[in-house]
């Protein structure tokens, strides 16, 4: 029983990580941004409920899939937010108006706008 | 006309022409060897099965007429055979055109000695490809080739409704043994599709004969070479309908629409012919429209029920090969040794060309019917058997009469024109015709006279036996050189002396014929040009339409076709329309997934970018797993997920290099794009309404708990779907694994750079 | 697209993804998994390999032209039916074997190798085609 | 021994496997192939003598019985269709060794074969729908991949339409098979038949039925969802056109035929009458496409969709005569057919072209191959005594048997608009001379080649003997025929009492 | 392997999973809104989290940890899609204005 | 479930077909995945659903004992997805092929095939 | 490492004695071991496996607590109306050499509160990290070299 609880606490909490995150994708001004959103809560959320998932049955096996999962979600997610991010950053992104200081633009040089949109603007991020 | 100039063999032969006549001779013979039986009113019959279960059985049978016939093509056959030893000698194509030449013979034996209505038919659609090939024979001119095409189409039509008739004839209870007609009491005369056999039938006998409007092909079928028009298309292929006509006389004849019409449609053809023999100054031609009135001839008097028409058709047709026969061959070496057919080019060869001018005047005397001669006889006994006609007897007289005035003038035209008058320059190295050239024609010219100088010999011996062997013969008709002073001796001398008047008055008729013939609106010829060029007309506006390399056209005919044929079908068939609709306690989640899946399908259909498109599809796929995933199918829901993925990724390397989404800017929709919006709407709703229907029902879960039960017990595995796809199912599974491999090979062979 | 982090994160996974396509290989009998899931799991390993690292390396690492792949899971499949039809049963009949002593813990069988079959197709396949496209 | 059913999908499956571990030897996979076709036409014949001798034969496959797991069926119908399926096979093997250029072979021609024709079979001999599906992917995955190799601009273009119509049908198809699955919860043929008759709806059933009407029609190039026929076929190598002709298409009829004795049975639902519009309508459709085409395998390809007609219509008809007329016309046409597309990689080679304007003069100076033409063609146009002349016989005298007397005429005048293309080609490729200055060879007429001459003469035979001796095959036709329209045997053969 | 689930487990994995779907629609928001492609891809990356978490919960919800099987599977994978994808949102800028035509001229 | 399955497949068909009609090649892959997706789910429909248990057999019994989802279903469409995702893979390199040949995806403008027709006609009549 | 195997080992053995495969018996068992490990440390020669367990778990146990915080931080953003934040992109120079190292820095620095690793330069000696919450890139440079990846490199070296 002591089990279930924690799993369900675990559960809930998790998945409000994750709407949290979306409704980050959904709000957060620019792309860069958003991956902040998805990346962390996304994980975050689907980490903790695969640990209730864990806790729940109680297995060995179980757990080590659990234990699987979180690790391989904790090294992937960042690996993927970063490939994403430098695609993005290079094809040339609208970054949000606040964004302040960009050491990255003057190391590489980007072009064109995004050949996917027609509805984005190519506005350069300077 | 593939002419050979070559002087090596202008005098010379051909080796292998020589050995073909052999064959003729030896069922000329054989035939003369059954002779007395035949005569006798005997019959040679023989049978073999070929396919019972189907009415065809190889059953030949020799009665009087088959051996009519069969002298007729062995005879002629052995005489043109050995005529064309020389006059094809130097031809590149020798072999194949006596190759041909005794096909064809031995086909149209087998038409007349058939006994069986199927095989007869079998062997006229040989006789109609030969005819076709030796038609083309010189096949290097356009001309030649559209007449070949021509002659095969209407007579391959004709075939084809022969062959309706004859089965129709099967359909209405008939037999198709020809040898049981005459006994059996022709049930078929009285039954409903009596009209169609006969309309079927007579079309086949009248494009094979070359009666109006289906005769223009014949004239056209000139092109072939000489010795091919003297055995085809004069004496013997033509005369295939002619025979057929005879030998359905005792199961259809007697009728009024079978007297009626052969009587209408031979007096056309016949004056039709003759009319036109006076015109062309190619005496081939000329003699191919004297053979169209001839089977016009023939056809009228077999419209006639009684023996004495029969009879006179019988005679005729002997008469008509025999100097038909002999004056082509005969202008065959006219134009052999001048290189010209043409009248103008021609005159005063009687001199060069002795025995040839003689075997002119003895065969065109016959056609003229002058007495002594077999064409009197012929004549005498045609005046007696029109006016015996049950049907229009004076229609058939008068037409007898004027057709036969402008055979007499026609006749006189032949003779007189190339052989008498003076000779022109070019003409002046002439000499006459190599043997084998000579000794056709002179026996069948010398047969025009004997057979008129035997004629009581003749009708015992050739026609009586034929006419017995197709009607009823109640009182014999004889053939005889005086038959005494009656109306066909009056009408014999008013014909030669219309003749005459022809004759004189030619060169003033021959462009008022002209004139009236072309003022004629539609001929066969013309409607037969008329089909072919509406025919290619209407192919083109047909297929043109549809099959037009518009793939876009092909998928919305392909797939509304689907839809609309599916819902009219249900329609009406369908007793009553319940559809109950379930979704009741369905989960809120799932209704989102539903929804989101449903959205995502839309902003597919409307994405503008490429990868929006890709990852709406990816939702509409990951949404597909969610689904099988909360009703319990977690290994779909696996692989459709594994899917997915990588699919992504063949996506993400393939969608590189294909085109952006991009189009013209959003303009107003076009009219084609709202079909294709009602085509995908109706296909969607006719998928919706029959997964809804049949899910309304129960399912029978017999297979399913089969399964179920023997998953661990007997196939010792504990994931039932994965011991269907191993173990009750692995055949399919073999087959997938093919699928996938090939799906290897076939990118593999598209993508793969070539190696040295 | 040359990644630093990428290829090091590659390292670190594709073993791993691997032992888990063979996992899944092995026990699709009894729960959800199988020749096929197993097989596009390996691939994407392999896959991930080759974005990271180039096809160069993966065709080294493989060893085997994937094709050769393909044709020996095919002769794998059809034979272990033949296996059957030899033994007088009709063809794809499963023969169970299962080892004394084990109580029936563990049982091989002819439809485990023509899952093995299934795999092999499939991995070649998809490496035959991921490859041939990443070198174009 | 009953595996001996699935030789003929076992067999090309094998070879095509190993032929892709030995694909470095050209000439092993020639023999080889060779090899294999005759086993399976070895196969093919011994079961249509045990099917002729001792009865329908089921192999249920995995020891499975049906309706649970798939069964191989064999009936009079599926093994004449599997020893045709080894008679092209085998001819266009040999052929393939004249026609097929390294590189093809390098891109694995020879498996894909092996495959394709693997996968014929399999769809001739199954008893269970869904493994018949199976079996059209893998047939049409294979000719896709057949299709376009070369990947000449024309091949894409009709191999794009060719794949993007099929796959329509395959979609057809599966849906039709879920909504079966969904009423009846059955997938064996013979048990549909059975759970099929208590479905109460029967407006649902004809509506499913069109589902499989309009997926195996798009297969068999029924009017008017053939367009991807005449866009595809001219295009690949010949050995591949030839074995498309007479197969691909064939297969679909089959299908048809199976369908709608077997699993949907003509019943007073309009399905019959939709069927012989249908018919009619692709007979003449198909000619008329031909007379507008002025290349070889053009015309062809038209007239497979007309004589894809004469075969429906043999099915619309149902009598026990018309449908061994469809089948007799099914036997005589892959032969024909075939042979025909063969025949033109001959015109092609030694007259230099397949366009008609651009050909010619092959009477003269190529008489075999003018008489090997000849042959075919003229039987195609059904003259006697070749086997066309029979199939059209029997077909329009089955047509005037029950009255359809509009539909005999159609048979007559399509056969007559059939001529009209045979001598077009004919007239053109040749009679006609030479045109000059066209496709003028600078190395001179190249050789006869002993590899193309042996399949061409040896099918042209066939035809000529199937001409002369329609006897036993239409005595096998008919029996397949009362087999098809009496499933009774059929049906319990393979599932016994089973409700 | 399959255990008794409480009511009470029920009624969180339930309300978990409606949460889960919840956020699967918000990010399918984001990947229509876009504006960018990277946000697309972006979207979709999360959504394939969202599944696996989906997974996870459910085999809660049905007591089967089978279906962990499948969210691990999941995981391993899902992340090759969208390095996939950024891989070719890298590439696709490269070769603007080269080969193909860009899609908004 | 069965009928709002029914009718998302259905939507699902009707984007394919939009899709298909679209006379541009990328479009038409985008709607086959579609309509693939739609038969999937309309044979998982057909087969019934009835519950979330999904057709394992427990490890300590013989066979299932309770109510189970409908497998054979499963197992069809397993096939089916496989078969799908072959031909898809083909379509897509047989597509990029055609473009990098033809040089374009828009269908009205591939006719190398079939020529337009009075033309191919043309060629063939005799002067 | 050896001695982590060992120790898992030892979890194993003690959940097999227990007869329950179970979570909490292996983290029991686990932590048993490496008391018992450590209790006989002398046996195994010099290992570091005892310097790094500890600093492994003070790794785990930080980089939870910020995983935590920068989801609450994330939140926030996110249920507030308007942005809050001065996001930029900032150079942060590496001494972190190895593969392992640069991975687990790139990674931890994108699941910590407000960062993301979006690009490692060509030399691999500077990594480009967007922050959301930028006051002073010195400042941020400085936090991230003498906490996480001081903390890393703990571990790892
Ligand atoms: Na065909
Ligand atoms: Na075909």
């Amino acid at each position: 029983m002591m089990n279930e609880v924690f799993a369900a606490i675990l559960m809930v909490i998790g998945s409000l990580f994750c709407l949290v995150s979306a409704v980050g994708m959904l709000r957060l001004p620019d792309t860069l941004m958003r991956m902040h959103a998805a990346t962390k809560a996304g994980t975050l959320g689907t980490g903790l409920i695969v640990v209730a998932a864990a806790i729940f049955t109680n297995e060995l096996g179980t757990t080590l899939k659990a234990i699987a999962v979180i690790v391989f979600l904790l090294l992937t997610a960042p690996v993927a937010a970063h490939l994403i991010g430098r695609a993005a950053y290079h094809r040339g992104i609208h970054l949000f108006d606040k964004t302040w200081i960009d050491e990255l633009g003057g190391t590489m040089e980007t072009t064109g706008g995004d050949p996917d949109n027609r509805q984005s603007d190519p506005k350069k991020p300077r | 006309m593939q002419q050979s100039n070559d002087s090596a063999h202008a005098a010379g032969y051909s080796i292998i022409g020589l050995v073909s006549t052999a064959l003729p001779l030896l069922l000329f013979a054989g035939l003369c060897f059954m002779w007395p039986q035949v005569v006798r009113g005997g019959v040679y019959a023989v049978q073999w099965p070929w396919m019972p279960s189907l009415d065809i059985v190889l059953h030949f049978r020799l009665d009087g007429l088959s051996f009519l016939f069969g002298l007729i093509v062995t005879g002629i056959g052995f005489l043109v055979t050995l005529f064309a030893a020389s006059y094809m000698a130097g031809h590149p194509h020798t072999g194949r055109f006596f190759v041909y030449l005794n096909t064809f013979m031995l086909a149209m034996l087998g038409i007349v000695m058939a006994d069986n209505l199927l095989l007869l038919f079998v062997f006229w659609e040989i006789t109609t490809i030969f005819s076709y090939l030796l038609i083309g024979f010189d096949h290097e001119s356009a001309a030649t080739r559209d007449n070949a095409k021509q002659a095969l189409l209407v007579t391959g039509a004709g075939g084809l409704s022969l062959l309706i008739g004859i089965l129709l004839i099967k359909t209405a209870g008939g037999s198709l043994t020809l040898s049981e007609w005459i006994a059996s009491d022709h049930q078929i005369r009285q039954h409903p599709l009596y009209l169609a056999i006969f309309t079927t039938i007579l079309l086949g006998a009248m494009t094979k004969s070359a009666q109006v409007p289906f005769h223009f092909w014949l004239p056209n079928a000139m092109s072939a070479p000489t010795p091919i028009s003297a055995f085809l298309h004069a004496a013997t292929m033509v005369k295939a309908g002619i025979y057929l006509l005879m030998r359905m006389h005792p199961l259809l004849g007697g009728t009024p629409e079978w007297m009626g019409s052969l009587v209408v449609i031979g007096g056309v053809t016949a004056i039709w012919g003759a009319v036109q023999a006076l015109s062309p100054s190619d005496l081939k031609r000329m003699l191919a429209y004297t053979t169209v009135m001839g089977l016009g001839m023939l056809t009228m008097f077999l419209g006639g029920n009684n023996t004495a028409s029969l009879t006179a058709a019988t005679t005729f047709l002997l008469v008509h090969a025999l100097y038909k026969a002999a004056l082509f061959l005969a202008v065959g070496s006219i134009d052999h040794q001048t290189g010209t057919r043409r009248l103008e080019r021609l005159g005063g060869l009687w001199r060069a060309m002795p025995l040839t001018a003689l075997t002119v005047a003895t065969a065109t005397m016959s056609m003229a019917g002058f007495p002594l001669f077999f064409g009197f006889i012929g004549k005498e006994i045609m005046y007696q058997g029109a006016l015996t006609e049950e049907m229009f007897p004076q229609f058939a007289t008068t037409i007898t009469l004027l057709s036969n005035s402008l055979m007499t003038a026609v006749a006189g035209i032949i003779l007189l024109g190339p052989f008498t008058g003076k000779r022109p320059d070019h003409l002046e190295n002439v000499v006459d015709a190599p043997l084998p050239m000579r000794f056709g024609p002179g026996i069948m010219g010398g047969l025009c006279l004997l057979f008129g100088l035997v004629p009581w010999w003749v009708s015992a011996y050739l026609i009586q036996p034929a006419v017995h062997a197709f009607s009823v013969v109640e009182k014999e008709v004889q053939l005889a050189i005086f038959h005494g002073f009656n109306t066909p001796l009056l009408l014999s001398v008013i014909t030669l002396t219309l003749g005459g008047l022809i004759y004189f008055s030619r060169k003033t008729l021959r462009p008022a014929v002209t004139a009236a013939l072309d003022a004629i609106p539609l001929t066969g010829q013309r409607g037969y040009d008329i089909t072919l060029k509406g025919l290619l007309a209407t192919a083109h506006a047909v297929v043109d339409g549809l099959q037009n390399g518009s793939l876009h056209r092909y998928l919305r005919i392909t797939i509304g076709v689907f839809a609309i044929t599916t819902a009219a079908v249900w329609w009406f068939n369908a007793d009553g329309w319940t559809l109950r609709l379930r979704s009741a306690d369905l989960p809120l989640s799932h209704w989102l997934l539903v929804a989101v899946m449903a959205v995502a399908v839309l902003v597919v259909v409307r994405a503008q970018s490429r990868i929006l498109a890709v990852c709406a599809l990816g939702m509409v796929g990951g949404g597909a797993a969610l689904v099988f995933l909360v009703y319990g199918a977690p290994d779909l829901a696996l692989t459709q997920l594994l899917v997915e993925t990588l699919t992504l990724i063949i996506v993400s390397i393939v969608l590189l290099r294909l085109p952006s989404l991009a189009g013209p800017p959003p303009g107003p929709v076009s009219v084609s794009r709202w079909v294709d919006s009602l085509v995908a709407v109706g296909t969607g709703i006719v998928v919706t309404t029959l997964c809804i229907a049949i899910t309304n029902g129960t399912i029978d879960r017999q297979l399913t708990a089969f399964f179920e039960y023997n998953s661990y017990i007997a196939a010792h595995g504990r994931n039932i779907v994965n011991v269907i796809l191993v173990d009750f199912r692995s055949l399919d599974t073999l087959g997938e694994i093919t699928v996938v491999a090939t799906a290897g090979l076939a990118g593999y062979a598209l993508i793969a750079k070539r190696r040295q | 697209m040359q990644s630093y982090i990428l290829k090091t994160a590659t390292r670190l996974l594709v073993g791993l993804i691997l032992v888990f396509s063979v996992y899944l290989l092995f026990r699709g009998h009894n729960a959800p998994g199988g020749g096929f899931s197993a097989a596009l799991v390996a691939a994407t390993a392999f896959a991930l390999f080759a974005i990271a690292e180039g096809p160069g390396p993966v065709r080294q690492a493989l060893r085997i032209e994937p094709r050769v792949l393909i044709a020996w899971g095919l002769l794998l499949a059809i034979c272990s039916g033949l296996i059957a039809v030899v033994t007088g049963r009709p063809y794809l009949t499963g023969l169970w074997w299962t080892p004394p002593g084990l109580d029936g813990a563990l049982a091989v069988g002819t439809p485990l190798f023509f899952d093995i079959g299934v795999f092999l197709v499939v991995l070649g396949t998809i490496l035959t085609l991921l490859l041939n496209l990443e070198e174009r | 021994m009953s595996s001996g059913l699935a030789a003929p999908i076992i067999i090309p499956f094998t070879t095509a496997a190993i032929m892709l571990l030995g694909r470095r030897q050209p000439n092993f996979q020639h023999v080889s192939s060779m090899l294999a076709a005759v086993l399976h036409l070895a196969t093919g014949a011994w079961l249509l003598y045990t099917v002729h001798h001792s009865g329908i034969q089921v192999l249920h496959v995995a020891s499975w019985s049906a309706p649970f797991g798939i069964a191989l069926v064999a009936d009079h119908l599926s093994s004449l269709m599997v020893v045709i399926t080894g008679i092209v096979y085998t001819a266009v093997s040999v052929y393939s060794r004249a026609d097929i250029t390294a590189d093809h072979q390098q891109r694995g021609y020879y498996p894909l074969l092996h495959i394709l024709v693997g996968g014929i079979s399999g769809a001739f001999l199954t008893g269970d729908l869904f493994n018949m599906y199976v079996w059209f992917e893998v047939m049409l995955m294979a000719s896709f991949a057949l299709l376009v190799q070369g990947k000449t601009r024309a091949q894409l273009d009709g191999g794009v339409k060719y794949v993007v119509i099929n796959l329509i049908s395959t979609l057809l198809f599966l849906t039709g098979l879920g909504l079966v699955y969904g009423m009846t919860g059955t997938l064996n043929m013979a048990h549909l038949h059975i759970k099929l008759r208590m479905i109460g709806d029967p407006g649902l059933v004809a509506a499913v039925a069109v589902l499989f009407l309009t997926a195996f029609g798009i297969k068999s190039g029924l009017f008017p969802l053939f367009f991807w026929l005449p866009a595809s076929y001219h295009t690949p190598p010949v050995a591949t056109s030839a074995i498309f002709a007479g197969l691909l298409t064939k297969v679909g009829v089959y299908a048809l035929i199976r369908t709608f004795t077997l699993i949907f049975p003509f019943e007073d639902n309009g399905l019959r009458e939709l069927v012989l519009v249908a018919a009619a309508a692709t007979m003449i459709i198909g000619v008329l496409g031909a007379a507008t085409r002025y290349q070889v395998r053009r015309i062809l390809s038209f007239h497979i969709i007309s004589q894809v007609g004469y075969m429906i219509l043999g099915l619309g008809l149902f009598t026990p005569l018309a449908l061994a007329g469809a089948v007799f016309y099914m036997l005589h046409h892959i032969i024909v057919k075939s042979n025909l597309f063969l025949i033109s990689g001959l015109i092609q080679r030694h007259g230099g072209s397949f366009e008609l304007s651009r050909v010619g003069g092959l009477y003269r100076s190529h008489g075999w191959i003018a008489l090997l033409f000849f042959i075919p063609a003229f039987s195609l146009a059904g003259f006697p005594p070749l086997s066309g002349f029979w199939a059209k016989m029997i077909l329009i005298r089955a047509s005037l048997e029950v009255g359809q007397f509009v539909l005999a005429a159609v048979a007559a005048v399509v056969g007559l608009l059939t001529v009209y293309s045979m001598v077009k080609i004919w007239s053109e490729a040749f009679w006609k001379p030479h045109p000059e200055g066209v496709n003028e060879r600078a190395g001179g007429v190249p050789p006869m080649n002993a590899w193309m001459l042996v399949p061409i003469v040896a099918m042209a035979a066939m035809t000529v003997l199937i001409g002369l001796l329609p006897g036993p095959l239409y005595h096998l036709a008919r029996a397949a025929a009362d087999e098809l329209l009496e499933p009774g045997a059929y049906v319990y053969t393979v599932i016994g009492n089973m409700r | 392997m399959i255990m008794e689930t409480s009511a009470f487990i029920e009624l969180t994995s339930r309300f978990t999973m409606a949460v889960l779907i919840v956020s699967i629609v918000l990010a399918f928001g984001r990947m229509v809104l876009g504006p960018n492609s990277a946000d697309r891809v972006v979207a979709l990356d999360l959504i394939s989290v969202l599944i696996v978490a989906f997974l996870a919960v459910f085999s809660v919800h049905e007591g089967n940890t089978s279906f962990l099987d499948v969210a691990i599977a999941y995981a391993l994978v899902a992340y090759l899609g969208t390095v996939a994808l950024a891989r070719y949102l890298f590439r696709s800028k490269r070769n603007d204005g080269r080969k193909q035509s860009p899609e908004n001229p | 479930m069965e009928t709002v399955l029914a009718i998302l497949t259905g939507t699902m068909v009707a984007g394919s077909v939009f899709l298909m009609l679209s006379k541009n090649l990328v479009r038409f892959i985008f709607g086959l995945v579609l309509a693939s997706n739609a038969v999937n789910l309309l044979i998982f429909a057909a087969g019934r659903l009835e519950t979330s248990r999904p057709p394992l057999i427990p490890q300590d019994a013989t066979h299932a004992a309770v109510a189970v989802a409908n497998s054979l279903p499963q197992a069809l469409i397993l096939t089916a997805i496989v078969i799908g995702f072959a031909l898809l893979a083909f379509i897509f390199i047989l597509f990029s092929r055609t473009y990098q040949t033809l040089g374009t995806v828009d269908t009205e403008a591939m006719t190398d095939a079939e020529p337009f027709a009075g033309e191919d006609s043309a060629k063939g009549r005799r002067p | 490492m050896n001695l982590f195997f060992i120790n898992t080992f030892i979890a194993l053995g003690y959940i097999g004695v227990q007869g329950q495969f179970s979570l909490s018996g292996f983290l029991v068992g686990f932590a048993l071991g490496y008391l018992a490990l450590w209790l006989t440390q002398p046996l195994y020669g010099r290992s570091r496996y005892f310097q790094r367990a500890p600093k492994t778990v003070r790794l785990v146990g930080y980089f939870l607590v910020e995983l935590l915080l920068s989801n609450l931080r994330v939140l926030w953003d996110v249920i507030t109306p308007g942005h809050i934040s001065r996001p930029g992109i900032v150079g942060v120079p590496l001494c972190a050499e190895s593969e392992m190292e640069i991975l687990l820095v790139a990674n931890l620095i994108s699941l910590t509160p407000g960062t993301l690793s979006v690009d490692l330069s060509e030399d691999r000696r500077t990594l480009f990290v967007h922050v959301m919450f930028l006051d002073d890139p010195e400042q941020f440079r400085r936090q991230i070299r003498d906490g996480l990846e001081k903390r890393i490199l703990e571990v790892m070296r």
